[in-house]
């Protein structure tokens, strides 16, 4: 029924872009054959879409989590470029057998992360300081020091960006690619799904997850609770930070094999529509992510096989969120409704 | 280093103006209760909006300064109309304010340089901007003639203005007072007889009005040419909301700051004293600078208590 | 409007005069738009102007991101969509130029700026048969530049502002100092360039920076600055113009293409020439050679003064006449090899 | 007959439930109608229908004996009905006159403000009602009998002839309780209407004339006040007969359990908030603290708990310190404590009733295990709370707290408290709001745990309470403590003296 419900939401998101196709004199119903076509026609584009929401996947999971414990966490961008150049130079520097090495990058990609979340964390627990601003701000100092670390350390081809990634320091995988067919899906998706199984069962089933929700929710009943407040929040900034982190290390030694500097990785801010259209819960981050995964990987197909210049299908491709997130709306007004329903029922009777 | 100084001040000035209308936007947004983080695009359409009326209008009218002002007002209506879009999804549909600012700030880099294409042939306009001026009299003042009244722009004093207005329609007058109503505690307003969903209706609307005034500024004084971005000052704006606690005179305050800050980063590479500086310890500078200043200022907080709540009447 | 138009000739050039040659043409666009004025734009103009003589239809992808994978992806659906001849401007497509060109045997492409290799620490250039690889002597054009820069404003300080610390911008960088070294040797010139005035600033895209450095260059005496640096350019014209309005002498030197109408005011303009490079008519002339049969695949061509491929704009109103006669003498020296101009630092400025 | 309102047959409907069904309610000029019910019998439903906030299904409104549709506080504002809500509807940032004439400015030059005059204006109704309030004060600075005089001068202001009080002494101290009703004597002596709705029957008793009775959304009846006893009030409302005495054998104090000595403390405006107390509670036995609010209650009660940091002094807990403990350790030692705001502190009104009932043992088995939660014990456990506490909810343990009725909210509170079985049992302010059906068993439950012989310490603003449950009584006054003496052996006249700063010679008893 739910499910039903979210697709009625997202049709009428098509339905918009479908109308802004027909304005701009194209047919709606070829547009949307490409697209879909683009996004899953064989394997190899199945495996693109996949991998293309992998890093959508785990941005918007970060930002899920922070808004479950009462935190906007606008500053994925910084964190994820932040954790991927961390994982970069583990994987430049260090050698060690590739699983070990992969296994390390994504520690210390996580970490990365969440060591920039951690200093917005730090700074509204201890002085209050809103987190919107700080994570903005964190995040043009990820981008300036990435900028310069890049060509002074880790100098490639071009100054834009860094040497590649030795071969195994990098997530692809070929029996992935050939299960794909040459798509560039890679062992990011892996930790994608992991990374939302284990966020799913932190915050519903842990004791910590408890806590933290618990501050998001009411930050005084926590205090009454005994729960250590500030250590909470900064909690909760950290390991939303590690996960953007990690989608750092899925975007740079995964989809991509360097670093490039002098960009703000655009999944930081994908993920927080991501996020808000999966209802932030994580398992609605999956499926929203990769509906997103779906739509970024199949415009450009539609491109090519139609008319319609590439910004129309951006354009698309924003309405469709526009109007997805707006009708979210019925669905939640529709449970509402229900469960107050079934509440008064009971209490009446 | 005065002569630096003296040299800097105008341009920093310069900077801060589309910052600070939209920031001010932005206040009046957020003051009615609405988050808008959909600043970006709506600077982005009011951009395109100038550069497209100016550019057609500078064909038949090359040197006349009208056309500018036609522009400017163009630019305005265009990112009030644009932010009919988010008004309607987060006032009527209640929708998450958040997402749907993010929406905007999506539809408009590709939809602008979509329409910018097809109406004049590129993805780029280029006009002929304002020309700077000195203040009369005011000029020659010592050192605040210099600081402040060489080199200014009429943009710069319609901003101004605009500030001033809206210090006072927000303090001074039932409308103010009634908007901030809305934002702190709109079943108050509601019972008071105020009616919350028009007035955040309203609040959304100069939000994108300024906004698209700041866009436009940015292309009237110093880039001159459309181009599809502006390089997330948007956010930036919503920074310098916060970081100025949600008055005009922080905003005013925050935006200056930014506006200094990045202008002395940016023009250091030139600078002999300033250039030993390692690049990048001057270009987190501002935002480091910010971070510091935010822990000495950010105590307490007066964002409006209901800012980002949709309302609904029957709730309590 | 004629926006509209460049999309009609991607069903392979309905418009009725043109042949219909047998292959379509795709470009996958760099980061930017197709309106750069740099390599994305003149790629662009190059195909339509193609697609307009041959008939070629014409396609550009705009990719989500600068990763391989994604401009991988776009080729790929380029391919798929039936558009073998592809074009791809700057070096950020060398890898998956050098994926692609082994993927699809039956598709053409066309590398402007750059040479497909894997990628890896010190990899050889790999041009497969059916890909060529396009250079362009930048240090020649923005030689040129330089020479004719002293000759007309004989004495003066010039200034550099380049955008990201790429090898098409440096080497520009370069040419445009051994430009003003020559003249002022040779040419009786006295236009010096300081190390305080040669940066990069760091994007292609700060237009307010552009501005700011520019300022702080002319009110520190510089009166030309070369800009080559995208959209951070683009805030050094505007200032210019500003100041030239004012009733200041100051001048910019463009880059890539004729930016003369960038810095118009009145019926004047503050660019004083500009280092062009000829990509548009290195991708027609590829797409041209292709219709004839003679695509060169497997090359790796450097496009210079002595091919016509850099130089100066053809038309240039702020150049005096005996100004550009003199630059002339220099050009038939650059391609007669009297002079090399050097596309290493050596002991210029950065 | 001579009415200013009357509601007819009034329907009101929502999703799943009635709250309003075929209600009359007939108000007399220059009368105080108290309007009585159960928590969630549909009362604040019938009035935000007056107010024009809801739209009835069914049922006539006349003003005057015209029939009039109210489409929205604005229109009622003109027909001249006001409201004071349940939560005053004040914003706090701003002042007091900005707060009055929102919604209907003085101008001047017609487009600007004009504070000036209306805060004169102001002034003058404040005087002509002796409500003594200061036009420019800040809401938030103010207390908060002070901003329901405001909410009363926002209706005056507008010139309304009927007024509505919703609960209006839900949050008022007993001297605040009397100011009030003589205000609404002035009221109704300069020809206005009042309709009144509170659980207190001593309150109706006090100031009203007559007294509709509704119960799950249905008219009882409507009687005379003065001829009618409490107890037939009561029975009418919950539909059986309440006692208002509690039964209570007497205590048999055992060891002490807590012992408070010397202690200081600041409150958040760096001011001695409390100032060298002393108390015991030994186990058996219910201390009640007495005192207007605002006296330091707050302050002592944070600082036992440890919400709030003491300045100096000790706080024993069965003979061991507990002042350096975390919060989380002293309820591990045996505090239990019913918090004065139960959505403030009280509840996370987003989790369920399974959340809520383990806030502070989550972190403990049997609850968790290896920090994963237990969900099976979870809901065994809020099952037996809601059982033992006859907490009613929609459904049950997967409730969200948030549409529980403040009543079942606070029964879910004590009994989770209670369920913690503390040697100490702190309870602030345990029934504000609720009806007399819920009181009395809150208080129930209360003695139970005193006889169970546990230490229970109680602060109420009500003295009827203090009285009815305590076995002593402390009264605190600006932070100090004035005496303490037994509750068999005092009444409301002293302890009000006592309260009010005058001493009694005894230290403690
Ligand atoms: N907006 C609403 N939507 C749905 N149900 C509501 C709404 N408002 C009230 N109710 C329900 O209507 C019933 C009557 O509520 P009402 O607030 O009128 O009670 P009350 O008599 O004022 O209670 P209390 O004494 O606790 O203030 C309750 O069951 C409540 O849950
Ligand atoms: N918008 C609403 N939708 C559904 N139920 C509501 C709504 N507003 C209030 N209620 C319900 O109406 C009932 C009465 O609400 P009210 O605000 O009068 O609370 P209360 O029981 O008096 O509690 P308290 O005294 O603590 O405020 C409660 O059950 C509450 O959950
Ligand atoms: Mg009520
Ligand atoms: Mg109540």
């Amino acid at each position: 029924m739910n499910m039903i419900k979210s697709l009625a939401a997202v049709l009428l998101g098509l339905a918009a872009g479908a109308l802004l196709m027909a304005l701009t004199g194209h047919n709606p119903a070829e547009g949307y054959k490409f697209l879909f076509e683009g996004g899953l026609k064989n394997p190899e584009r199945i495996g693109n879409t996949l991998a293309t929401a992998t890093p959508l996947i785990l941005t918007g999971l970060s930002v899920a989590f922070a808004f479950r414990t009462g935190l906007f966490n606008i500053g994925a961008a910084g964190q994820m470029l932040f954790g991927g150049f961390c994982a970069t130079a583990v994987g430049h520097l260090v050698d060690l057998p590739r699983a070990v090495l992969l296994l390390l990058m994504v520690l210390v990609g996580f970490l990365g992360g969440a060591l920039w979340a951690l200093i917005p964390g730090i700074l509204k627990a201890r002085y209050n300081v809103h987190e919107v601003v700080s994570t903005i701000m964190m995040n043009w100092i990820a981008y300036w020091t990435v900028f310069y670390a890049i060509p002074s350390y880790f100098k490639g081809g071009s100054e834009t960006e860094s040497r590649q990634l030795p071969a195994n320091a990098l997530f692809h995988e070929n029996w992935l690619s050939e299960l794909f067919q040459g798509s560039y899906v890679n062992l990011g998706f892996f930790i994608a799904i992991i990374s939302v199984l284990i966020t799913g069962f932190l915050i519903n089933r842990t004791t910590l997850g408890y806590e933290l929700k618990a501050v998001g929710f009411n930050r005084h009943a926590a205090e009454y609770a005994g729960i250590a407040v500030k250590r909470s929040i900064v909690m909760s900034m950290f390991i939303s930070g590690g996960i953007a982190g990690l989608a750092g290390v899925a975007q740079y030694a995964g989809n991509a094999s360097s670093i490039q500097i002098g960009i703000l990785p655009t999944q930081g801010f994908d993920g927080i529509a991501v996020a808000l259209l999966g209802a932030n819960a994580p398992l609605g981050v999956l499926v929203s992510a990769i509906f997103f995964g779906l739509l970024y990987s199949g415009r450009g197909f539609m491109n090519a096989m139609t008319e319609i210049p590439p910004e129309i299908a951006d354009s698309i491709i924003a309405i469709i969120i526009y109007f997805a997130a707006t009708s979210i709306l019925i669905d939640r007004l529709y449970r509402k409704y229900k469960s107050r329903r079934a509440a008064n029922k009971k209490q009446g009777g | 280093m005065w002569t630096t100084l003296e040299q800097i001040f105008p341009y920093a000035i310069v900077f801060t103006i589309p910052l600070l209308i939209t920031a001010l936007g932005a206040l009046f947004s957020e003051r009615s209760g609405v988050v808008n983080i959909g600043l970006d695009g709506l600077m982005i359409v009011g951009s395109f909006m100038g550069a497209f009326v100016a550019s057609r209008l500078q064909e038949q009218y090359p040197n006349d300064a009208w056309v500018l002002w036609v522009g400017l007002l163009a630019a305005m209506a265009a990112g009030m109309l644009f932010s009919l879009l988010h008004a309607f999804a987060s006032i009527n549909l209640s929708a998450n304010q958040i997402i749907s600012g993010t929406a905007i700030n999506l539809i408009a880099g590709a939809l602008t340089i979509f329409l910018a294409r097809n109406m004049t042939g590129s993805g780029n306009i280029r006009i002929s901007t304002f020309a700077p001026f000195e203040v009369p009299l005011l000029s020659s003042i010592p050192i605040i003639g210099d600081l402040f009244f060489t080199r200014t722009y009429a943009v710069t004093w319609f901003v101004l203005l605009i500030l001033v207005i809206s210090t006072i329609a927000l303090y001074k007058t039932p409308f103010g007072m009634r908007l901030r109503a809305c934002g702190e505690h709109p079943h108050a307003a509601e019972a008071a007889g105020v009616r919350v969903q028009s007035m955040r209706y309203v609040g959304v609307m100069i939000s994108g009005a300024f906004s698209g005034l700041g866009g436009a500024a940015i292309l009237m004084t110093y880039s001159g040419e459309f181009n599809g971005n502006v390089s997330g000052l948007g956010f930036l704006a919503l920074a310098s909301l916060i970081f100025g606690q949600w008055r005009p005179l922080g905003v005013l305050a925050a935006t200056f700051f930014f506006g200094f800050a990045s202008t002395v980063a940016n023009v250091s590479q030139v600078i002999p004293s300033l250039a030993v500086i390692p690049p990048v310890v001057l270009k987190v500078f501002p935002y480091v600078v910010t971070l510091i200043a935010l822990v000495i200022f950010s105590k307490s907080s007066n964002a409006p208590k209901a800012v980002g709540e949709p309302f609904d009447s029957g709730k309590r | 409007g004629c926006g509209s138009k460049p999309e009609e000739g991607a069903t392979g050039g309905a418009g009725g005069e043109a042949p219909k040659a047998s292959f379509t043409v795709g470009m996958v666009t760099d980061a930017g738009t197709i309106d750069d004025k740099s390599f994305n734009q003149g790629t662009y103009e190059g195909i339509e102007r193609a697609n307009k003589d041959f008939g070629t239809g014409l396609k550009y992808q705009k990719p989500a991101g600068t990763t391989e994978a994604e401009y991988t992806k776009e080729i790929g659906n380029l391919y798929d969509a039936g558009y073998k001849f592809i074009v791809t401007p700057g070096f950020k497509f060398e890898t998956a130029i050098f994926k692609a060109q082994e993927k699809y045997k039956d598709a053409k492409f066309v590398l402007i700026d750059g040479a497909p290799n894997s990628g890896e620490p010190d990899a050889k250039p790999v041009v497969a048969d059916n890909t060529v690889s396009i250079f362009f002597a930048e240090q020649e054009s923005g030689f040129l530049a330089g020479v004719a820069t002293a000759l007309q404003l004989k004495e003066g300080e010039a200034g550099f502002i380049g955008g990201i610390q790429i090898p098409p911008v440096q080497k520009f960088n370069w040419g445009f100092q051994q430009g003003l070294n020559y003249a002022n040797e040779n040419l009786d010139t006295k236009v010096e360039i300081k190390k305080d005035n040669v940066v990069y600033q760091g994007t292609f895209d700060n237009v307010a920076a552009g501005g700011q450095l520019a300022s702080q260059m002319y009110s520190n005496g510089v009166k030309v600055i070369f800009a080559a640096a995208g959209g951070v350019g683009v805030g050094a014209i505007q200032e210019a113009v500003t100041r030239a309005k004012g009733g200041d002498e100051v001048w910019i030197v463009g880059v890539d293409v004729d930016q003369y109408n960038d810095g118009v005011y009145g019926d004047k303009s503050v660019v004083l020439t500009s280092a062009v490079k000829k990509i548009d008519q290195a991708a027609y002339d590829m797409i041209k050679a292709e219709t004839e049969g003679k695509f060169p695949g497997g090359q790796t061509l450097t496009l210079d003064a002595k091919s016509d491929g850099v130089g100066l704009p053809a038309e240039n109103p702020n150049l005096s006449e005996e100004v550009l006669k003199q630059v002339d003498e220099v050009l038939e020296k650059i391609k007669s090899g009297e002079i090399t101009v050097s596309a290493e630092q050596g002991d210029l400025l950065p | 007959m001579d009415y200013v309102v009357e509601m007819e047959g009034i329907r009101k409907e929502f999703p799943g439930i009635v709250a309003n069904d075929d209600i009359t309610l007939q108000l007399q000029k220059g009368e105080i109608h108290a309007l009585l019910g159960e928590n969630g019998a549909g009362k604040s439903t019938l009035m935000s229908i007056l107010f024009g906030m809801y739209q009835p299904d069914r049922g006539r409104i006349r003003v005057k004996g015209k029939e009039v549709r109210i489409a929205n506080p604005n229109v009622a504002n003109k027909l001249g009905i006001g409201m004071v809500h349940q939560h005053f509807k004040l914003v706090e940032p701003f002042t007091v006159t900005e707060n009055i004439i929102l919604g209907s400015e003085t101008r001047k030059f017609g487009l600007f403000l004009d504070v000036k005059r209306a805060a004169k204006r102001v002034g003058e109704l404040s005087k002509q009602y002796g409500l003594n309030v200061d036009p420019y004060a800040k809401i938030e600075e103010i207390s908060v009998g002070m901003q329901q005089r405001v909410e009363i001068l926002k209706m005056l202001y507008r010139d309304a002839e009927v007024l509505i009080f919703d609960e209006p002494t839900a949050v008022l101290t007993p001297q605040e309780i009397l100011d009030l009703q003589g205000i609404m004597k002035n009221l109704t002596n300069e020809g206005k209407s009042i309709i009144l709705i509170t659980h207190k029957l001593k309150e109706i008793k006090a100031v009203a004339d007559r007294c509709t009775v509704i119960r799950r959304g249905k008219t009882i009846g409507t009687v005379q006040v003065a001829e009618t006893s409490r107890e037939t009030m009561a029975e009418m409302m919950v539909g059986r007969s309440v006692s208002f005495k509690v039964d209570k054998k007497e205590s048999h104090p055992g060891e002490t359990v807590l012992e408070v000595s010397s202690l200081t403390v600041k409150n958040s405006k760096k001011v001695d908030a409390v100032k060298s107390f002393n108390l015991n509670i030994c186990a058996g036995e219910i201390v009640g603290i007495a005192g207007v609010d605002g006296n330091g209650q707050t302050e002592l009660i944070e600082a036992i708990t440890g919400l709030h940091k003491a300045e100096s002094g000790s706080v024993l807990l069965n003979g061991k310190p507990i002042e350096d403990l975390s919060i989380r350790q002293r309820n591990e030692s045996g505090i239990g404590h019913i918090p004065e705001d139960r959505h403030k502190r009280g509840l996370v009104l987003d989790y369920t009733l399974e959340e809520n009932m383990i806030l502070e043992v989550y972190n403990r088995p049997p609850y968790s295990k290896n920090g994963l939660l237990k969900p099976g014990v979870m809901r065994k456990h809020a099952e037996h709370i809601i059982e033992s506490f006859d907490v009613r909810s929609g459904s049950g343990g997967r409730s969200v707290v948030r549409s529980l009725s403040g009543g079942n909210q606070q029964k879910a509170i004590i009994g989770r408290e209670v369920e913690r079985d503390p040697d100490l049992l702190i309870a602030v302010q345990p029934t504000r709001g609720l009806d007399v059906g819920s009181i009395e068993y809150i208080h129930r439950r209360l003695v139970e745990q005193r006889d169970k012989g546990k230490a229970v310490l109680l602060v109420s603003l009500e003295l009827d309470e203090i009285l009815n449950l305590s076995d002593r009584i402390a009264v605190i006054n600006n932070g100090e403590l004035v005496g303490i003496v037994h509750a068999a052996e005092t009444n409301e006249q002293e302890l009000g003296l006592m309260m009010a700063g005058y001493g009694k010679e005894e230290g403690s008893a």
